[in-house]
């Protein structure tokens, strides 16, 4: 028993990861039509920022906070330096333009920081909590504070503000929501925006238990992409739910299954999913992201 | 009656003589060499099948190296552990590739969306995992060896210059393949149902089966290529079967141009050249400059073509030459130019 | 401010700036100053080093051009091979095995005397076809053993790094020694993290120990406590955790700080040297490695045979780099070993290279001291390999 | 028995109901008409006849058969063409292949014959070509046979989708709005063309907003209205119907 509590608590604190990776792609998705290859290269800028930033000597607050604008910034760039221009092509053009831009974007990274990964000290020390049995490690605890505070901020921002209702308008039927003066492209900015933002949040929170280098943006978006089809790619809730329930498979698939297939048995539920329930698992959220 | 036969043929000879002509431009160029040739046209091949599935059945394939891996292990497996005849071999390949495409099509064309694309993904995915560990068949993360040299009667393909020649003529052969494809009943349905789905239907073409016979056609391009790939390394292991791979053929079709199947190979040359092109040009103007430098121009690069060529290199040189013609005042048919640019993809 | 295409360019290039002024790799401090051999002159003998420098395996590729760059100014700097300068022609295989094919034959064309690299077994037994053809000297930094097994169909075929069953040996002398005869195994699911597995598999097969559980993970895992857990469920009297960075660090921490796993924990040589140390921070603190004598290069004794050459590397690396890497001194002792076998063979012929290099007699190296014969393209003995541990945030020689 | 009968047909899209207990027969060698305001179900009836809407309830019977429900294709396939209101023309096909698609239900060539060009291909394209020579003189357009139909002034384009249906030599065509954005001319050189296709024994089932057109050329006509048959019968008699004057008065007055 506390050893299948060990999978779910590790299984929890990488899917919420997932989770908040697979967000961004349903809001690019929602608003824009496009899947977006750079996701996970966002939460890669922010994890390595984060890292750079307190070497630098900065305290830690600030340094995660503008390590967070850094990966919200290369969404603003990405949309008005690629996506924007290329606004009138055709969809398909426009993902493979993302895989440009992730590619540069890791480029970049190498560039920068080079290929060692690098640390970041947990955010607070101590040793991990007993639940049960189970080890839950401190940081796992931020990694699950923080997501539940951006499910809740997300939950606000889609119901309680203009632009994010002017969004979800857009995610439901773009022409009409042309119709009623809302600016697609001005959409399509702040979905990235977002979208990025979101995925610097799980960068800063995740370094502290892994570490930070370059090529981590392909892995974690392919997860966070599967979260969001699981998820049935309509609803950033069902993203994060989606996250979950992957990540609590692939421990207990390691747990029970075996720790080769892991990962193939959470493309293997992926590949179910979309025979058996296209519309995801989360079918009646379908028409409202709340 | 004589010369029409024979002018097609004449035509084919000379795009195999361009093949050749190939070899001294890479020769006299420093920064490629002829094994770059054989990439080129290996890529341009499995590359094929995805623009006839991108561009006719108007699906994105996100795992389509799975079946170039179909193809290179099932070579591997069948000429290293039990001496098939690599043509057999090759054809197993295929034949496998065709089954798996049919059934994941059948699967999934009932869907809608960009479904095609994640289940492709996931299924690439899977075949990669599968691949490092099923250790008994495939050999796991270690790959599998001792693949030997593609023959033909009394031909043996052993070194760089034999097999980009084979991998060329095989190139044409598919592109013949695909022309005569697309000038007759089954093609001109394969590109009506690209342009509108409704329409097809009605005159009586079963669109979903349509579907999956192309991506079942566009599996044996890549099983094809993947073959001759095992015979041409020698040794395969899921690294070169995965996403990054997959990735690679998406962007060589998109490059190149979805609407002609003359895209891959154009899109194959222009990947391989910036590839090639970027090693060899970047360290010289920054000095010291490593395997980072090359990563950022070769994707900026991308990104450069395709907001200026959204059609890709096919349908931008179409578009050139139609604008050409129109210049000239030539024109003897009438150049809708802007229904070519308003042609989008669902 | 309305963000137009060109005012988001200007920000970009801002952003990167800054990011470059403060995130920078660690660099140590310059060159050492030239000594006063004589200038090398004549025609450049070009060695070609087709490395892992992006992709999976490039923390192993990093380590390798650092040591490459290095060799070549201290040998240019003293003087050359044969009085003519040595030019490196580094390529980027980015870890893809048809990549690092293609740029074996195209090293071979810009007319390399020797290769060194691929640099990871996938990417060597994927070029193994134009290595052959090249006809060249070739040393790959691979793990795997059919690298140069069989030698006969191997003839150019070289390579520096221990087998990994020498690894697995120079453990199982240690685990005797404590009394362990189960263990439980974590690899890194993919050809490195094989390599070892298949090396310990035979190790039970031979009788010398049991394997009480084997776990794999993926190299980009941020959590493998589910393994840990499986592994402990076993009952195993050590663990032994075969990866690389990240996957290595991770794999300690989450057994002391989660699990609090109290059997002894082995690594192996890929487990990165102070980046293990970094990325683990406390955790690393008890941790086993078994490792050549170049992590403790500052505590091998004068009466070593090794002595001299491990001053030499591991001065100048850690002078330059501020750090030592575990996969540095391969590609180090694969350069020193083409620079004597042409000084032997006294031309740059590469089949004249090839069989100095299998006539070479003994060659000290920072590795270990090589004994390469024409039966033998590596000629290393796992008693080269130490026990190394780490006490107070600093690798320390056990034995 | 007519050749086409559509028996209490009901369609409703998030329940509003868009056809509502539909009955109603096509016979060969007429041109039967379906008219009615704006909205009153002319195209989904047209869509349920053709298969690419499956009715909630009602059945579609063809030549006897019940083809309720079935695929768009196998409808066709049965020798029911039609055309489409907005049109659906190939991208950058020529008017020619527009007609040799349409033959695509005549025809057997395989994926394998076609790439292998074995006889049966060559055998099949001749006879598409002849066949599709013949047709496009008969509708006029000869001289562009060779043109992307997306070149064409809209007018031919609307030719080039009547072509295409004929083409498959149906027994039953489907017409939906073949004169909008036609002069009168060209309206009325399409109605000859009805009426020369019906007396050669085609069935031709047309939804017309032109009432001269219909009033000339038709031989029977269907009044939809808010998806209800308010009346049906010969032009002069629908003419003169009460009920329809009123659905069209209605219409013009809001």
């Amino acid at each position: 028993m506390s050893e299948f509590l060990q999978f779910v608590a590790s299984g929890v604190g990488q899917g919420a990861i997932y989770g908040l990776v697979g967000v961004g792609f349903v809001i690019i998705y929602n608003v824009t039509g496009i899947i977006n290859f750079a996701q996970g290269h966002y939460l890669m800028l922010s994890a390595l920022a984060a890292v750079s930033l307190r070497e630098a000597g900065l305290p830690a607050v600030p340094a995660l906070l503008l390590a967070i604008v850094a990966g919200a910034l290369a969404g603003v760039a990405t949309d008005r330096l690629v996506i924007s221009p290329a606004r009138r092509h055709s969809t398909l053009t426009l993902i493979i333009l993302t895989v440009g831009v992730a590619i540069a974007v890791e480029g970049l990274a190498l560039l920068i920081w080079g290929v060692n990964p690098r640390r970041y000290a947990p955010f607070t020390a101590g040793p991990p909590l007993e639940v049960g049995g189970a080890a839950l490690s401190r940081q796992t605890l931020w990694v699950l504070a923080v997501t539940v505070a951006m499910a809740l901020a997300l939950w606000w921002f889609f119901q309680r503000t203009v632009v994010g209702k002017a969004m979800q308008a857009c995610a439901m039927n773009r022409d009409a929501a042309r119709l009623q003066a809302i600016n697609p492209a001005q959409m399509s900015l702040y979905a990235f925006t977002m979208a990025a933002a979101v995925a610097g949040v799980a960068g800063v929170v995740l370094v502290p238990i892994t570490s930070a280098y370059y090529d981590m943006g392909i892995p974690f978006g392919l997860k966070g992409f599967t979260a969001a089809v699981i998820g049935g790619l309509v609803s950033p809730f069902g993203a994060l739910a989606g996250g979950l329930l992957l990540g609590v498979a692939e421990a207990v698939a390691v747990g029970y299954v075996s720790s080769a297939m892991a990962e193939g048995v959470a493309f293997a539920v992926l590949a179910l999913m979309l025979v058996l329930r296209p519309e995801g698992l989360l079918a009646q959220v379908r028409t409202r992201w709340a | 009656m004589g010369l029409r036969r024979w002018a097609p043929l004449a035509l084919w000879a000379g795009a195999f003589g361009v093949g050749v002509l190939l070899m001294p431009i890479a020769d006299a160029l420093p920064f490629l060499t002829r094994a770059n040739l054989v990439v080129f046209a290996l890529h341009g091949i499995a590359a094929m099948g995805l623009t006839l599935v991108m561009g006719f059945a108007g699906q994105v394939s996100l795992g389509h190296a799975a079946f170039y891996g179909v193809g290179a292990y099932t070579t591997a497996l069948l000429t290293a552990k039990v001496d098939w005849h690599p043509l057999l071999a090759m054809a197993a390949g295929a034949v496998i590739a065709a089954v798996l495409a049919a059934l994941l099509g059948r699967i999934v064309f009932r869907l809608r969306g960009h479904f095609l694309a994640m289940a492709t993904l996931a299924f690439g995915l899977v075949f990669y995992v599968v691949m490092r560990s099923w250790d008994s068949l495939t050999g796991g993360n270690q790959g599998t060896g001792g693949i030997p040299d593609f023959t033909l009667g009394p031909l043996r393909f052993d070194s760089d210059t034999s097999m980009y020649l084979l991998a060329w003529a095989v190139l044409l052969l598919g592109l013949i393949a695909a022309r005569n494809l697309l000038s007759s009943r089954p093609g001109r349905a394969l590109v009506a149902m690209g342009s509108s789905e409704v329409a097809a239907a009605s005159v009586g073409i079963d669109v979903a089966r349509t579907k999956m016979a192309v991506f079942a056609l566009g599996a044996v391009y890549a099983s094809v290529a993947g073959s001759l790939y095992a015979h041409y390394v020698t040794y395969v292991s899921p690294e070169s079967f995965g996403l990054l791979p997959s990735l690679r053929f998406l962007v060589i079709s998109t490059v190149g141009g979805i609407d002609s199947v003359w895209g891959a190979p154009l899109g194959s040359a222009v990947v391989v050249l910036l590839t090639e092109g970027t090693r060899e040009l970047v360290p010289r103007f920054v000095s010291g400059a490593t395997g980072s430098y090359e990563i950022v121009a070769y994707g900026l690069a991308l990104v450069l073509v395709l907001l200026f060529l959204p059609r890709g290199l096919a349908g931008g040189a179409a578009l050139l030459v139609r604008r050409a013609a129109e210049w000239a005042g030539t024109r003897r048919q009438p150049a809708p130019t802007a229904a070519l640019e308003e042609v989008e993809l669902r | 401010m309305k963000l137009t295409f060109w005012r988001t360019a200007a920000l970009v290039v801002a952003a990167l700036l800054f990011l470059a002024a403060c995130g920078g790799e660690e660099k140590a401090p310059g060159t050492p100053t030239p000594g006063g051999a004589r200038q090398p002159s004549g025609e450049p003998i070009k060695i070609g080093l087709n490395i892992e420098q992006s992709g999976s395996a490039s923390v192993q590729g990093e380590a390798y051009a650092r040591a490459a760059t290095l060799w070549a100014e201290k040998v240019n700097r003293e003087g050359g091979i044969l009085g003519r300068p040595v030019e490196l022609v580094i390529v980027d295989n980015k870890s893809d095995p048809t990549e690092a094919a293609v740029l074996t034959r195209r090293l071979v064309q810009q007319g390399v005397v020797a290769i060194v690299g691929p640099g990871t077994s996938p990417t060597t037994l994927a070029a193994m076809d134009a290595i052959l053809e090249s006809r060249v000297p070739v040393f790959s930094m691979g793990s795997a053993d059919q690298i140069v097994v069989p030698v006969q169909q191997r003839p150019n075929v070289f390579k520096t790094p221990f087998h990994a069953s020498q690894n697995v040996d120079a453990m199982l002398v240690d685990m005797k020694r404590r009394g362990i005869q189960r263990v439980g195994l974590l690899t890194v699911n993919n050809p490195y993290g094989e390599s070892g597995l298949a090396a310990w598999r035979a190790a039970e097969q031979r009788g010398e120990i049991q394997i009480v559980a084997a776990e794999k993970f993926e190299a980009n895992a941020t959590d493998v406590t589910p393994q840990l857990t499986r592994i402990m469920s076993a009952n195993p009297q050590a663990v032994v955790v075969w990866a690389i960075p990240p996957g290595a660090p991770l794999a300690r921490r989450n057994a002391v700080e989660n699990l609090r796993i109290n059997v002894p924990m082995y690594h192996d040589a890929g487990a990165g040297a102070e980046l293990f140390l970094r990325l683990a921070g406390q955790s690393a603190e008890g941790a086993f490695m078994v490792h050549p004598k170049t992590l403790v290069w500052d505590q091998i004794p004068q009466s070593d045979r090794q002595y001299q050459a491990l001053q030499e590397f591991g001065r100048l690396y850690t002078q330059r780099y501020g750090e030592m890497s575990g996969f540095a001194s391969y590609v180090w002792d694969a350069l020193g070993l083409l620079k004597a076998a042409i000084e032997k063979a006294g031309s740059t012929d590469p089949q004249a290279i090839t069989r100095a290099l299998e006539n070479l007699g003994e060659y000290v190296g920072a590795t270990g001291v090589f004994r390469m014969s024409p039966q033998d393209h590596l000629g290393l003995r796992s008693e080269d390999l130490v026990l190394v541990t780490i006490r107070g945030g600093k690798w320390q020689l056990v034995r | 028995m007519s050749l086409l009968q559509v028996e209490d047909v009901t369609v409703e899209f998030g329940g509003l109901r868009a056809l509502d207990g539909v009955s109603m027969g096509v016979d060969a060698g007429r041109v039967t008409a379906l008219i009615g305001p704006n909205g009153a179900g002319k195209t989904t009836l047209l869509n349920v006849v053709s298969g690419v809407l499956r009715p909630g309830r009602g059945r579609v019977r063809f030549r006897g058969r019940d083809v309720t429900g079935w695929p768009q294709h196998r409808v066709a396939g049965l020798g029911v063409a039609r055309t489409f209101q907005n049109l659906q023309l190939f991208g950058q096909m020529t008017v020619r292949e527009h007609l040799l698609v349409g033959r695509y239900r005549l025809t057997r060539t395989s994926f394998l014959e076609a790439v292998l060009r074995l006889p049966r291909h060559f055998r099949e394209e001749k006879e598409g070509r002849e066949a599709s020579d013949a047709l496009l003189s008969r509708l006029g357009l000869a001289d562009v046979a060779d043109w992307p139909a997306s070149a064409l002034p809209y007018g031919r384009q609307r030719l080039v989708e009547v072509g295409r249906a004929l083409a498959s030599e149906p027994s039953l065509l489907l017409l939906d709005e073949p004169t909008a954005g036609l002069s009168g001319a060209e309206a009325e050189e399409v109605g000859r063309l009805l009426r020369r296709l019906a007396a050669e024994g085609l069935a031709v089932l047309l939804v017309e907003h032109h009432m001269d057109l219909v009033m000339s050329y038709s031989d029977w006509v269907v009044v939809l209205d808010h998806g209800v048959v308010i009346a049906q019968g010969p032009p002069e008699q629908v003419q003169s119907d009460p009920q329809v004057i009123e659905a069209y008065l209605g219409e013009e007055a809001a």
